[in-house]
């Protein structure tokens, strides 16, 4: 692969690390996490490691998106009224 | 092939515990004490053999330099008693407490259990850190059983910093294997004397760096003061009394192995993390109003000097570390136990309005004071004897300071165990008010951990005692020998 | 090029570093955590890279690149999702205590 | 007035530059490599004479340290372990309501090209790249879509947590049930063709011993272990959502 390609990916890299550090909105920074996990494994796989790569961009990419999905839509809610957290305090 | 079984068979309790579950809903009591006897045993055999004749686990048949080994030798012996005899002391009281109900409290021990038997006897760094991750992992978990929102957000300290910290351990071991290419620490000990200067400091850094937040010692200290006072009795006691000390015998092993030819400016750097530890631990402590906060605090001055001596890098100082280790096992436990007994009872966690207490019950103060006694350094008892190796050997490595700072600290820590005791003795000013708001309370008398709390007194001035005879004394020399005896551990291995 | 790899890989991790230490929402607490997992895996990776290598898939067309990092690297990225994944649960439920994610509103223990 | 924050995002900034640095200078010291040395080249030539597996990488996870994996299959074990009993207390409110007919047309009729997928990742995982995280993930992928489209509810019928309960301890014993097979063998916990396991023709696909067996534990593991954490996180989204229609709103 050529050299050039690479140092492409690798800014396209750090520009979505940056925008995950930076930006303010909780949901973009997790779907940018989602594109960083897709970057990193076009990475792993130029780096000629296959299994990495399926791994990466199944995991990172898939379910921990979604988990991060589910957490913050449980999180980013207006405030209602919960029986069962009541019992529990 | 009993290094093997060590860590199964706790393993296998854990995974069979859904199991039963399916079938039963509660399960009985009985059941789980004899798997936790069984799994005990296991790391009892494991070692025994590892005392007597140093063995070697050659894991799916592969040589050393290809698979991953098991390796136990009087370090790792000594530390499976350890946590042996602590974990078993904390399974009792928490099926004394809790019963047969919580069944995933149960499986997370087990796999804790499991876990904590991996860091001691595996020879090879990645399994080591895959092996940290579980360990840690539970110890959240435990940390967030009682489920309140002090013990969650505990828990959640205790995880990001803990995680951070496995990072860099994971870093540490990546670098290792950039420079060498291998992973098996005795054949590393060999392959890091070529390792550029640089890329030394680079791993010494990072493996130091993430065991000490794993350890608790003062700069990153955060969350262990939380995560061990928010936590349930038993846990508290399990975390205090066993957790930090398998993270102690990760930084001996490592440091031992790695940097003791290569390296020494990392033994100088746990020496300051060590003093600087006991100071602050001490101090804080001094400020604490809770009970369980107070000895929470106590607990990070104790790893202080557990690491003074380690920083010594000499056999004396190892040796004198190992058997603090062992000492601060009995002596945080029994008080953790004695203190959630007796503030659960009262239902306060505050030290000045845990009074009256000698009149109500006498035994857990009398095992309460010999413990601290202990604690702060009484010379015929056991707390004593460990301190004043830990002086001996930081004087013989030739610097003064720490064993100036372990002076003041037992200055320190006589004022603040004098004011719980006094609290404890005073007389209670509400127990002739209304002696029925108490009573259903004591309906169920907590037998089992006040025969544990006893015991461990009891132990506490026989290891005392013992430490006098030269006989015994040799026991623990030859430990802090094996410690830092790198060709005789990498001879184990190879065959050599 | 495997330079390149490192120069971005450290730049990340700091990244990472970074977030946690200066964000106060612990969402990004957990990012942070993700992205220097995923610096500490691109460090692994480009550390068995040799040039001109191929997969470590038997028939080799070549010489193969190191596998033994490939099997790290596997087992590092699912042990970092359950972490991850213990973590957001942490969150939730303690969201539902302080009805917040930020951490100078969490502060019910200090020490 | 808000200097403090400020003070201190700059030390961060400082600490972390000073760390990239170091760690930079530690790299750039080491030697570039132009070989495979150490261990590793000792897999490359031996892996498919030793354990006959053709995914170097699936023969070093699941033979020479299989210890490694049996260890990280239980830190999922012990996640979903503490996951469930985070989220323990919380009735489960089961929604029947989904996406639109469409959406879930389409997932009928691709789910099970996906489990397919799933099935030949894992059943081949000694002979091309993949194995049994990569799919046991895809399953729980799978499970996480349906129960996306078509509704918990569907989702719970066809994987109701008993199962994956069952599911998860019966691989993590299975994988532990074949390390043992070794020990009682004579050759070491985890062992493979020395313990007596057929090696099969090579590139075959029932060859290479245990490594098809560990892969199928390590799939139903981190397959049914990721599903389970899912519909644990899951749980209280729906509780909110039946209270905000009906129940009392603060």
């Amino acid at each position: 692969m050529s050299l050039a390609f690479m140092v492409f990916l690798y800014l396209f890299l750090i520009a979505t690390a940056l925008v995950i550090s930076a930006i303010g909105d909780i949901l973009s920074a997790v779907i940018t996490l989602s594109v960083f996990g897709i970057l990193l494994a076009t990475a792993f796989a130029i780096l000629q490691a296959p299994d990495v790569a399926l791994t990466q961009a199944v995991i990172n990419s898939g379910i921990v998106t979604a988990l991060f999905l589910v957490a913050f839509s449980q999180t980013e809610r207006p405030p209602c009224y919960d029986k069962e957290e009541e019992k529990e305090e | 092939m009993t290094l093997v079984l060590a860590i199964v068979v706790p393993l296998v309790a854990a995974f069979l515990i859904p199991v039963f579950h399916l079938a039963r809903k509660t399960l009985p009591v009985s059941l789980i004490g004899i798997m936790g006897l069984i799994s005990l045993s296991a790391s009892m055999a494991a070692a025994y053999a590892g005392w007597f004749s140093p063995e070697v686990s050659l894991l799916g048949g592969w040589a050393p330099e290809i698979g991953i080994v098991l390796v136990a030798d009087r370090l790792s012996s000594a530390f499976l008693l350890i946590t042996g005899i602590g974990s078993g002391a904390a399974l009792a009281c928490a099926l004394e407490k809790f019963g047969g109900g919580p069944w995933r409290f149960y499986a997370i021990f087990f796999l804790l259990l499991g876990s904590m038997n991996g860091i001691l006897l595996t020879g090879d760094l990645f399994n080591l850190f895959v092996f940290y991750e579980i360990f840690s992992v539970a110890a959240y978990l435990l940390v967030a059983f009682s489920m309140s929102w002090q013990a969650l957000e505990a828990g959640l300290k205790y995880l990001v910093l803990g995680t951070i910290g496995a990072l860099f351990i994971l870093l540490g071991t990546a670098f290792t294997f950039m420079a060498t290419g291998i992973l098996n620490m005795a054949l590393l000990s060999e392959a890091l004397v070529s390792v550029p200067r640089e890329t030394l400091t680079a791993i010494s850094a990072c493996l130091v760096l993430g065991l000490t937040i794993k350890t608790g010692a003062f700069p990153v200290h955060f969350w262990l003061p939380d995560a061990h006072s928010s936590a349930q009795t038993a846990v508290s006691a399990l975390l205090s009394g066993v957790l930090v000390k398998v993270s102690i015998y990760a930084l001996m092993r490592v440091c031992f192995l790695f940097f003791l030819e290569t390296n020494g400016t990392v033994f100088l750097a746990i020496t300051v993390i060590g003093s600087l530890s006991a100071l602050g631990g001490h101090l804080m402590a001094l400020r604490q109003d809770d009970i369980k906060r107070l000895l929470a605090y106590s607990t990070v001055a104790q790893i202080g000097y557990i690491l003074i001596g380690v920083g010594c890098a000499s056999a004396a100082g190892a040796a004198a570390a190992v058997f603090h280790s062992f000492n601060h096992m009995l002596m945080k436990m029994g008080l953790f136990i004695a203190a959630g007994n007796v503030s659960d009872e009262k239902g306060t966690r505050e030290i000045c309005k845990l009074t009256g207490l000698w009149k109500e019950k006498p035994f857990w103060v009398l095992g309460f004071t010999v413990l601290s006694a202990a604690i702060v350094g009484i010379p015929p008892l056991n707390g004593f004897m460990s301190k004043w190796f830990i002086i001996l050997s930081s004087a013989g490595a030739g610097t003064v300071i720490p064993a100036l700072v372990i002076a003041a600290g037992t200055v320190i820590s006589a004022a603040y165990y004098l004011r719980v005791l006094s609290a404890f003795v005073s007389p209670g000013e509400s127990d002739q008010e209304d002696p029925f708001k108490s009573s259903p309370r004591k309906v169920r008398s907590k037998i089992v951990s006040l025969t544990i709390v006893g015991s461990f007194a009891m132990f506490c001035l026989a290891l005392g005692i013992m430490a006098f005879s030269p006989f015994s004394r040799e026991y623990f020399s030859s430990i802090g020998r094996t410690a830092v005896d790198v060709g005789a551990y990498v001879g184990l291995v190879t065959g050599r | 090029m495997i330079t390149l790899s490192y120069v971005t890989s450290v730049i990340i991790f700091c990244i990472g570093l970074y977030t946690i230490m200066a964000r106060r929402n612990l969402f990004k607490t957990v990012l942070g955590l993700a992205l220097m997992e995923s610096a500490i895996l691109l460090i692994i990776v480009s550390s068995g890279y040799i040039p001109g290598g191929v997969p470590p898939i038997e028939p080799f067309m070549g010489p193969a690149v190191n596998p033994l990092p490939h099997a790290f690297t596997l087992t590092a990225i699912v042990i970092g999702a359950s972490d991850i994944a213990l973590a957001l649960a942490f969150i939730i439920k303690l969201q539902r205590h302080y009805r917040s994610v930020d951490l100078d509103r969490i502060r019910g223990l200090r020490g | 007035m808000n200097i403090r924050p400020f003070l201190f995002r700059i030390t961060a900034l400082f600490l972390c530059a000073f760390l990239g640095v170091m760690l930079f200078r530690g790299i750039a010291a080491m030697p570039p490599k132009e070989s495979v040395t150490g261990p590793a080249a000792h897999y490359l030539e031996r892996a498919s004479r030793e354990t006959g597996a053709r995914n170097v990488v699936g023969a070093i996870l699941f033979d020479y340290r299989a210890f490694d994996t049996l260890g990280e299959s239980t830190v999922i074990f012990t996640a979903v372990c503490g996951i469930s009993m985070l989220f323990s207390r919380r009735k489960f409110h089961r929604s029947s309501s989904g996406l639109s007919f469409i959406a879930k047309r389409g997932i009928g009729i691709m789910a099970p090209f996906l489990i397919m997928y799933a099935t030949v990742i894992i059943l081949f995982g000694h002979i091309s790249p993949g194995g049994g995280f990569q799919g046991g993930t895809i399953f729980a992928t799978v499970t996480v879509l349906l129960c996306v489209v078509f509704g918990s509810s569907f989702e719970s019928s066809y994987f109701p947590p008993k199962t994956k309960e069952s599911l998860e301890s019966g691989g993590a014993l299975l994988f532990c049930g074949i390390g043992l097979v070794g020990l009682a063998a004579g050759t070491g916990f985890l062992s493979n063709l020395s313990a007596g396991f057929p090696a099969g023709r090579e590139g075959s696909l029932l060859s290479a011993g245990t490594i098809p067996l560990l892969n199928i534990a390590v799939g139903m593991k981190v397959g049914a272990g990721l599903s389970a954490i899912f519909y644990s996180m899951i749980k209280m989204l729906d509780t909110t959502n039946d209270y905000r229609e009906g129940g009392p709103i603060r």
